[in-house]
This record gives C-alpha cells, structure tokens and sequence, in this order.
C-alpha cells in the first residue's frame, strides 16, 4: 500500500497535492474534479480589505509559459470568511489561505481574523510582483522578511508557511531569515517577474506592463531554488514552478519538497491536479515506492 | 463535478473566407452543455502553448456545435491544420451567455470574428430580427443568418461589400430600428454601440473578450469593469463566468 | 532601404545580429551559414590560460529551454590570439571576445592581451554561473561589479561591454555600478541558474548538478530586464535570451536593446542567425521600418 | 558551409523490435555527406523540445540513409509517430566516424542501440569479420550484419536469444579472436572491451555518446577526456566532431 501522506507543520494532508494560490477556485475548479481528491486547497490571496486588482489585460501566454498581472484582486478577509470559507470547510481536505498585505498591520489584521476560524494553515505571499505597495518588497530583502514573519507569528493561532520569490540574489538567505523568526514551513516559488511586448501593437501585452512568470518554462529555477533551500533550512518545503506531470512532482520531492502546488497546469488541463496525483502514483507502483520519504532518500545528490 | 474537458470529433471543416474557418465538431456532453452566447475552450496539442482559446459558440446541433474561427495566431494555427477525423480537445460550455428576449424586433450586432454566436441567437430568438454584421473585406455567415429567419445588412471598411463604413453608420444610414440589440464584436464597435442604444434608451447584450487564463473562473485573469455602488463606482468582473455578455449599459469601457 | 546598421559604442555593426558566447564557434557555425552576414561574432568565454571546463553530462534539456554547464572550458588567451583569432579576423564583420576570468587580474590580462590585437570589442562575462571561483560572485554584487569594470577599463584600449547576470534581486543596481565605472556598453542577461533531475536515474542530469538555463522559455524574464536596465542607465544595451525568431529581436528592440545575441536557438536550428535576420527584415518590410531606431521610437511605454 | 539542416523524405519506417524502429530516409545530400560512424542530427518538430537528437547512420545508400533508434523519450517518440511520406529534420552527416582497417579479423562488437553503426562499418570491410552483439532481451540488426558479410553472435542478458550474459564474458566464452576491434554500446560495455583489447595489445575504435547542446561542434557542451600530454593528464575532446568515434586506449573512462 502506498502512503501518500504528508505532515506539514503539524498538519497531515492525506497527499502531497495542493493547488498554487491564484490559480484555483474551489467553485470553478470543483466543476472539473473532486476536490477531496487534494492533499490542500491553498486559496487565491485575501487582504485586510477588498482590492480591485489589475487593469486588463491580465494576461499573457510565453513560450512553454505565461504572464499574470491579476494583482491581488480579492473581495477582502471579512467577506471570505463569511462567504467563502463555509463553502471549501465542507470538503474533506485541508484549507490553507493566502494572506496577502501591504503593509506588517495588514498581514497581521487577516491572520488575527483567521485564527479565529477553522482554517488549517496561512501562506503568507511577501512575494507577489504585481502590486506596487509592499508585497514584493517584503520578499526580496532579509530584514523585511524576518520582520513580517516575526509580527505575522505573534499573531496567529495556525501554522504559517511564508512564500518565497524566486525575485532574489540568494534565496536561501531570506530562507534562513523567515526560519529564525519562527515560519513554520516555506512554499517557493512564486512567479518570476516578466514582460512581453505586442510588436504588432507595438505595446506591452499587460496594462500592468509587467507580470508574474509562471508555468513549465520557470520550473528549472523552480527545483534549483528547492534544492538550495532544502539544503540551507529545516523547514518543511512546499515545492512548486512548472509543475505539470507526476514525474515533475517526484523531481521536487528528489530535490527536497515535502508537498508540492500544481499552479498553471489546471490552465492548460483543469484536472491537473488530480492527473498529476494519478501519475505520481503511477511512478511510485513503477518503482515501487511506499512512501514520499522513500523517494526522497532514493535521491543521489 | 457538471464540466469537463473531452475530445471532440472534427466531422466538418472548411475555409469560409480569407483565413476564416467553420469547425463542426462531434460530442454528445459539449453539444447538450451548450446554450447560446457561451463560448468552449479549446486546447492547442503543441506544448509550449499553454493556455485555452476561448471561441464562441456559432451553432448547436444535437450531438455537434459549430464554431467558427479567424486564424490569428499558433493556437488558431494549429486548428485549422486539423483533418476531418481527427480530435480536438474541447472543454463543455462555460460562461454567460445571451438571455434572448422575444420582444418586438431585435436588432442583432456583429463585427468580424464576432459574428458567430449571434447565429444560434437569432435561431433562438422567434421575434423579428434584423442582423447588421460588419467586416473588414470580407463578409461571412449571412447565410445563416438568413437562413434563421433575419434580414441581413452588411458593412466592409472596404466598401468590397455591402455597405461601405461600420456597422453603426449602417444602422443609422438605413434606419434600423429595434427595441432590443445584442451584440458581439470589436470593443470600439460595443462602446460605440452602448452610447448609441443608451442614447436611445433601448437595451443592450454584449458579448465581450478579454485575454483569459484558465477559462474557466478560477484565475480572475479576465476580468471587466462592471457598474457596482462600491466606492469605485465599479466592481471586476469575469467574462468567462458572469460574462462573456453583459448589459451595455452596466459595463465601464474607457480603460 | 533598410538600414539595419548599429552603433555599439563608437563601433559600426552592419546589422543588431550577433552570436551569444558559447554558443557559435567560427569553424563550425561557419558550415551552415557565411559569418560575414553577421553583425558582429562574439566568441565563447576566453580566460587568462586554459581552463578544461566541467565533467559531463553538460547539457539538459527543459520545457522550451535547456541547462548547460560547459563551465567555460577554453584554451586560453594565447592560443585564442594564435589560432583563432586570425581565421575570425579574414571575415567581414565585427569580432566581439568575450572574456572570462577568476580574479580581476585574469580579467585585465586577457584585456590587455586583447588590447594588443585586431578585435573590435571585448565583453567582459562577469556572471557566468557555472565556475565555482569568481564568475556569479562578480555579477551579483554591485561593488563586485564596479570593481572589475573599473579595473579592466583602464588596461583596455577596446571599448568594453559588461554581460550581467539575470541571478539578482535589481538588475538595474549593478548596470549603474557598471555605468559608472566605464563600462562602454551592457549586455544582458546571461543564462539563469537552473537545475533539472533525472526521476528515472535519481540523480541530477548535470554532472555539476546546477547549470545555465538558456532559450526561449528564459525570454520574459530577458524581455523584462532589457526593459528596467533601458530606463535606468544610458548606455547601448546588446539584449539577449530566448531569442527564436525576428518578432523576438523586435521585441527586444522595443523594450531598448540596440543590438541582440542569438544563442540556444543555434542549436534548435543551425542558420538561426541569418533566419533571424530575414524575419526581421520581412517585419521592417511590412510595417515600412527604415531603421531600427524607428521600432524603438514606435513602442508606446 | 558545406553543412545544412535539410527536409529528408520518410520512404521506409518499421518497428524492428520492441520500440525500435528502422527508418529509412531519402536525401541525396545527406546520402552524399555521410560516411560510416558518423551521426545526424534529428530535429524534432515540437517547439517545447529544442536540442538535436544525434543518430548514429546504420546504412548508406545511394540517396537515402537508414537509421535505426530506440524510443526512450520525447523526440523519439515523436520521430516513431511520422509516417512514410512525410519529412523529417536532418542534418547533413557530422562527426568523425570509424576508420576502417581492413585486418585479418575484424570483431565488430555491438550493445543494443549502439549496434547499428556497425552495419555501415561491416559492409565496408571487405576482410573477415565477426560481429560480437548483445541486447537486454531482444536482437535486432542480425541479417543485416550477415547480409554484410560478418559471422554473428549473439548475447542477452534475459538469455531470451544466443547466449545469456554480455558481449565481453560470449566473446571469452567463444575465444573470438581478432586483430581489430570497433565498437559501439553503452560506456560500461565500451570500457571493459577497450581494457581486455589493451590487455590483449589490440587496437579497439570505440564510438561514445554524450548529451549534446549544438551536435554541430559550437557549444563544447558534448566532451570526453582523451589522454593528452597536458597539465591534467587529459583534454577535453568534442564527441559530435573529433568523435563519436576515438581509439579505445586514448579514452579516460573513469569519471
Ligand atoms: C469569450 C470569447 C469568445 C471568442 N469567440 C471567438 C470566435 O467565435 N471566433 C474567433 O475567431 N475568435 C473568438 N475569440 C477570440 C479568440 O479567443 C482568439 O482569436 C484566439 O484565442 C487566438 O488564439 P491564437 O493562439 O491563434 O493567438 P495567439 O495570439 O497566439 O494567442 C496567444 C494568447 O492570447 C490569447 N488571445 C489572443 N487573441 C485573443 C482575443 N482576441 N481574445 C482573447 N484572447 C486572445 C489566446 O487565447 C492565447 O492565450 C473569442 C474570445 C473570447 C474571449
Ligand atoms: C553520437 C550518438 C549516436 C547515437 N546513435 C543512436 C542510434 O543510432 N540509435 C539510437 O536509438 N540512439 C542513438 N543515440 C542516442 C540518442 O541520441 C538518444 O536516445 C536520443 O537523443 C533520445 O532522445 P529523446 O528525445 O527520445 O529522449 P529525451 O530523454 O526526451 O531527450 C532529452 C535530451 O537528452 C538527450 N539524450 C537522451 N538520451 C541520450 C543519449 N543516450 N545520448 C545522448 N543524448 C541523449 C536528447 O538528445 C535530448 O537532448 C546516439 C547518441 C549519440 C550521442
Ligand atoms: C493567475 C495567477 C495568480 C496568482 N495569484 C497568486 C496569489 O494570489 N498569491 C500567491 O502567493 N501566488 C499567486 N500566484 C503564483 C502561484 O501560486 C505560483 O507560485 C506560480 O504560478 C508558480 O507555479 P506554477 O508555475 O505551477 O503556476 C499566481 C499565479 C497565477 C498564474
Ligand atoms: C552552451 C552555452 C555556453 C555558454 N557559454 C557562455 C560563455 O562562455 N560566456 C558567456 O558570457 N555566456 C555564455 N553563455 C550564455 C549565452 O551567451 C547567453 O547569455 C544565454 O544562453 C542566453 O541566451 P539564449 O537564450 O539565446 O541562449 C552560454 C550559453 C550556452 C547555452
Ligand atoms: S479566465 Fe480565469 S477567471 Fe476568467
Ligand atoms: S554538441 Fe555542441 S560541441 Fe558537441
């Protein structure tokens, strides 16, 4: 029997599959597959209040990848616990919520709101490149990092994973930083930060001009920063980039992810997530791997 | 778990102008999905292309729809490479489409690649109806259109065909009246129309577009403005879910 | 008539076509198409004395990328000057060198070599990251960066173009430095840090387990530096990364680049160079470009 | 420029064996470059796989060439998906292949998918010779070396086929004997032939493989140590150019 079970902070997800925030609704993504079936639904970004987001448009497709300037557009923390929350409580899966904030207050106001619920566990975004105030700023310097993750921990009652931006000289420093300051888990990487110009209309294809850089074509960096930061903390990793098959999972756990995010996969496939456990299982009966520890120790670095 | 992403049959394929393609194609859950002025998703096989291309649904059949679709860029590309015969993978409907309205006389708007969903509109619709389509060079699915049951009036920039100027300048030049429009086309052809209908008081669908992530609700990538008593005056909202159509007189267009 | 000419510091390129180093060699590349339709060659990393470079596997292959870790295996300055260098020099286009080092002293002895020959212009490499010494370490610190810049300006009597690391958190920061210090022109980005593993054999596919990653899948972020590093310094920029095809130099083009390189895509298709050089022409024939200045000023910000 | 990247006609594409296939491709110019032991660069079609896929040349013909691969990954799947009639991305042929020596006794000693080099290298020789070919289950390529004139033997490591065990212990086993050895396998095989001929004192070409970025000669991405009388001991040799092909006692295995 295979044992796909992770523990992630103290929290047991039945299977290493979450979905990456931002890409996943658990309305629209439940219409495709059965949401049970997820190890976590890790939802869209919430703040303090509501944020209108982006001009359109928002999007972009590259070469093997795409661009996202959606920024942050959410109905606010009070809305979604009242409106939101019951409706992903009623599956049979974990909920962890993307907290995002422009300033230490703001992450602080949504994670004292959400201790107070039955959520399971925050992922912090101090990584998101499309919003002007903050977010990126937080991500991409030590001191800013450690100081949100140290006023964000006094707060709240649930275990908090920080997201990390791949946006940065060396990652396993704002790793080390967010560590020392009590996170209990780290999920990487958020979208690398691109641009791509219309040469027809002779203009850059976002309003926004630049975007978040996300699917396959990111997922090298992806595994390298894993690689690093598993090797530089001892905090259990959410590994995601590029994710689009099981063996893409088996390479991040290889690379040292105790769970992984499918994100812009269930663009291209809006089952992804659940063809992706399959295939995973499908690798480990191959090679006849019981556990992810066992894929993880079979690793020859 | 109500949609899905299946392989459709291509049973029809043809060129119906300059680099405009009619694609019929076969599957019993996207055909009884369908309803009209939502669109499907189709999936590109080449791998570095990722993301969907919504196209809207032209015509439904028992077991098929129609769609028809102008090649722009790899994704349209690549369809119009396929053969009778082979699959294409095709999510079920998604959206909101047309509410038609039977009421006196309904005016039925299109620009270009625009045109398609108005033709299962107007077979829907058992009013009068009156089509305006509007086309760069060359025109396509008049036919159709007349075939359920509209008159047909027809404007080319060019002036190759029918009318020569845009759509609302035919509609004002030949004194076309209704008292309910629908539209899809270009966004300038929309607002244009929006501030026309406004003006006159009669009401509006419009189908829009925007570059879309998922296609399906889940990335809020393809958001429009809609009017909303929030303290922006404006609330986003998703075209792929709430819309593609919308009431003209809701939408903010000067962005 | 199309003038496809550029000025790259003082020097004339007939045409913005150049060959990213490491990826042409004159021998070789020479087979499939005539170097002299070139704007300018820019050879492979050339050091003080020779260096054998890393063990194999170099190369992976990635979603619409690849990784490589040749680890600048060169033979050295002296041989280049003997036995290279004068089979460039027969033909009729520029000859770009492009120079690796371990030490700022490698660096200027290789640009005082060259300073002594017939070359038009040196690119100093300051971000390779596959050398364990030096290399990354120069690119990804301003100070770094600004040192070498200063020191190799002052033995070099050929202008001077610094190739920066796409490895850090403000590209912008360090093109300054390198302004600053008498850089004659920038060019950017070099590969990013990638790494790739083989589920199947458990092991990294690279004997050096992390490696470059270059192509197309690299170009928003590429697309997107080129874009930051225009707005903040003056000097010509050679852009480069993931360039396919000639929409992709009038991409760059637009976002500020005054001439680009054509790396990987010479691996995906040999006479890449000059393909891409009839795509860009055929772009300037059907939207009446008579210079590339005139795409750079038809971008609207 | 002597080289290029050309359109080679599919004339002939079987399976072989289990996920081997022998296509035979028509291209005078191709043809026309290629010399036994050399390789070709494949360019699959699909846009998310970028790099050459080298295959060695089995057979040379008048205006065609045939090669013989295994599907492991994504580019040879893709190449076993092409039908007879289309086209394929060829290069012209590159690298240095075998240098025959017509000897007393030539044994062509052969590892699976490293085989089909050796039916080129057998039809021109005109001496006598032995072919020594082992595989995990499943020969191949056996009357096409006997149709060249050589005396086959076969080894398997299921025992499925000839003698169980790998080509070094058949070769000891049948006391084959030669004064020039050529070969093409997997590394392990190649270093243990390349140390039981230098025991032995006779002469073993070896044709390697590596990962390559260009196939062409351009990117040093694709080297293997050659004893040199350099600092190390060693330089870094180009397998797509001063191979694949080298003398088995100047190779450096261990690495
Ligand atoms: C609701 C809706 C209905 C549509 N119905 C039709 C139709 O019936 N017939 C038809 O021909 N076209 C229709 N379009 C436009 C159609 O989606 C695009 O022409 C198509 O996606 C272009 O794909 P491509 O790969 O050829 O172009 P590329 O430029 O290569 O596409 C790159 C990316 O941009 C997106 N994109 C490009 N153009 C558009 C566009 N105009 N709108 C939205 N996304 C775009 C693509 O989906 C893709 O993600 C519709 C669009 C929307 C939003
Ligand atoms: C000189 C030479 C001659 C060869 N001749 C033959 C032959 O005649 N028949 C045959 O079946 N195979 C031969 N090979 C091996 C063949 O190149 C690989 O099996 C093939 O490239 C795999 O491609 P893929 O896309 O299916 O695999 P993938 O694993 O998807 O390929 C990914 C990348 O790795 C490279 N790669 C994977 N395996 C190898 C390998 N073993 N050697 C080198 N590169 C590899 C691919 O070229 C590609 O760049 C030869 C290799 C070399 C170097
Ligand atoms: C449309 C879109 C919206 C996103 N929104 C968020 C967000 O709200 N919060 C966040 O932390 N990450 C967000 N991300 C980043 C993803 O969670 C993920 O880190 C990134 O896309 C890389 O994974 P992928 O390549 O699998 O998509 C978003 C990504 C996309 C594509
Ligand atoms: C095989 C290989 C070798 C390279 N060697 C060098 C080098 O010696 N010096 C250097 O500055 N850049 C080197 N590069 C980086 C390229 O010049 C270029 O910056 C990078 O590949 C991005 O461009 P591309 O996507 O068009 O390949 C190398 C790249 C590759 C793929
Ligand atoms: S396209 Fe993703 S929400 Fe509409
Ligand atoms: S593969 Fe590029 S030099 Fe051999």
């Amino acid at each position: 029997m295979i044992d796909l079970s992770v523990n992630l902070a103290g929290v047991i997800l039945s299977n290493p599959i979450t979905t990456a925030s931002g890409t996943f609704s658990g309305h629209d993504s439940g219409e495709f597959y059965n949401l049970n079936e997820l190890g976590a639904m890790i939802t869209k970004g919430v703040a303090n209040i509501p944020w209108e987001g982006n001009n359109t448009p928002r999007i972009a497709e590259t070469y093997g990848g795409m661009l996202n300037s959606v920024g942050l557009q959410n109905p606010g923390i009070d809305y979604f616990i009242k409106h939101e929350l019951p409706y992903l409580k009623a599956f049979d899966t974990k909920v962890i919520v993307n907290v995002a904030g422009r300033s230490i207050e703001d992450y602080c106001e949504v994670a004292e709101k959400l201790s107070e619920t039955d959520v399971d566990m925050l992922e912090i975004n101090i990584s998101c490149p499309n919003v002007k105030k903050g977010g990126i700023g937080f991500g991409t310097h030590s001191e800013m990092a450690a100081k949100v993750t140290k006023e964000v921990r006094k707060v709240s009652k649930k275990p908090i994973i920080i997201k990390l931006t791949p946006n940065v000289t060396d990652i396993t420093e704002i790793a080390k930083a967010v560590e020392a300051e009590g996170a209990d888990a780290v999920s990487l990487i958020n979208t690398l930060l691109g641009m791509k110009i219309d040469v027809h209309k002779r203009r850059p294809v976002l309003a926004n001009k630049m975007g978040g850089f996300s699917g396959p074509a990111i997922k090298p960096v992806a595994v390298r920063m894993v690689y690093q930061v598993r090797r530089a903390i001892n905090l259990p990793i959410i590994g995601l980039g590029g994710i689009m098959t099981g063996e893409d999972v088996v390479e991040f756990i290889m690379a040292g992810a105790d769970a992984v995010s499918v994100g812009t996969a269930a663009f291209a496939n809006p089952t992804a997530p659940v063809d992706i456990k399959n295939e995973l299982i499908a690798y480990m009966e191959r090679y006849n791997f019981k556990t992810l520890q066992e894929i993880r120790e079979a690793f020859i670095d | 778990m109500s949609k899905k992403v299946a392989e459709g049959k291509i049973v029809q394929h043809t060129e119906i102008a300059a680099d405009v393609y009619r694609m019929v194609i076969e599957n019993k859950e996207v055909a009884a999905s369908a309803s009209c002025g939502q669109f499907v998703n189709l999936y590109p096989r080449a791998k570095h292309t990722l993301l969907p291309r919504p196209i809207s649904i032209c015509e439904i059949g028992e077991e098929t729809i129609t769609l028809v679709y102008g090649v722009v860029g790899e994704g349209t590309k690549e369809f119009a490479s396929y053969k009778v015969g082979e699959t294409i993978r095709i999510s079920t409907a998604v959206g909101t489409g047309f509410k038609p309205q039977n009421t006196k006389c309904a005016v039925l708007v299109g620009g270009g690649i625009g045109v398609p969903p108005l033709v299962e509109l107007a077979k829907q619709l058992t009013c009068e109806k009156v089509a305006v389509i509007g086309f760069r060079d060359e025109p396509f699915l008049k036919e159709e259109l007349e075939k359920a049951g509209a008159k047909v009036y027809i404007a080319t920039d060019s002036g190759k065909a029918g009318f020569k100027g845009n759509v609302i300048e035919l509609i004002k030049e030949e004194g076309i009246e209704g008292d309910y429009f629908y539209s899809c086309g270009p966004k300038v052809m929309l607002k244009a129309l929006a501030d026309y209908c406004m003006a006159k008081n009669v009401p509006v669908q419009v189908s829009l577009e925007e570059r879309m992530g998922c296609g399906y609700g889940a990335c809020v990538g393809c958001v429009c403005k809609v009017k909303e008593s929030t303290e922006s005056g404006y609330e986003h909202k998703k075209v792929c879910k709430d819309g593609p159509v919308f009431l003209g007189s809701e939408v903010i267009w000067n962005d």
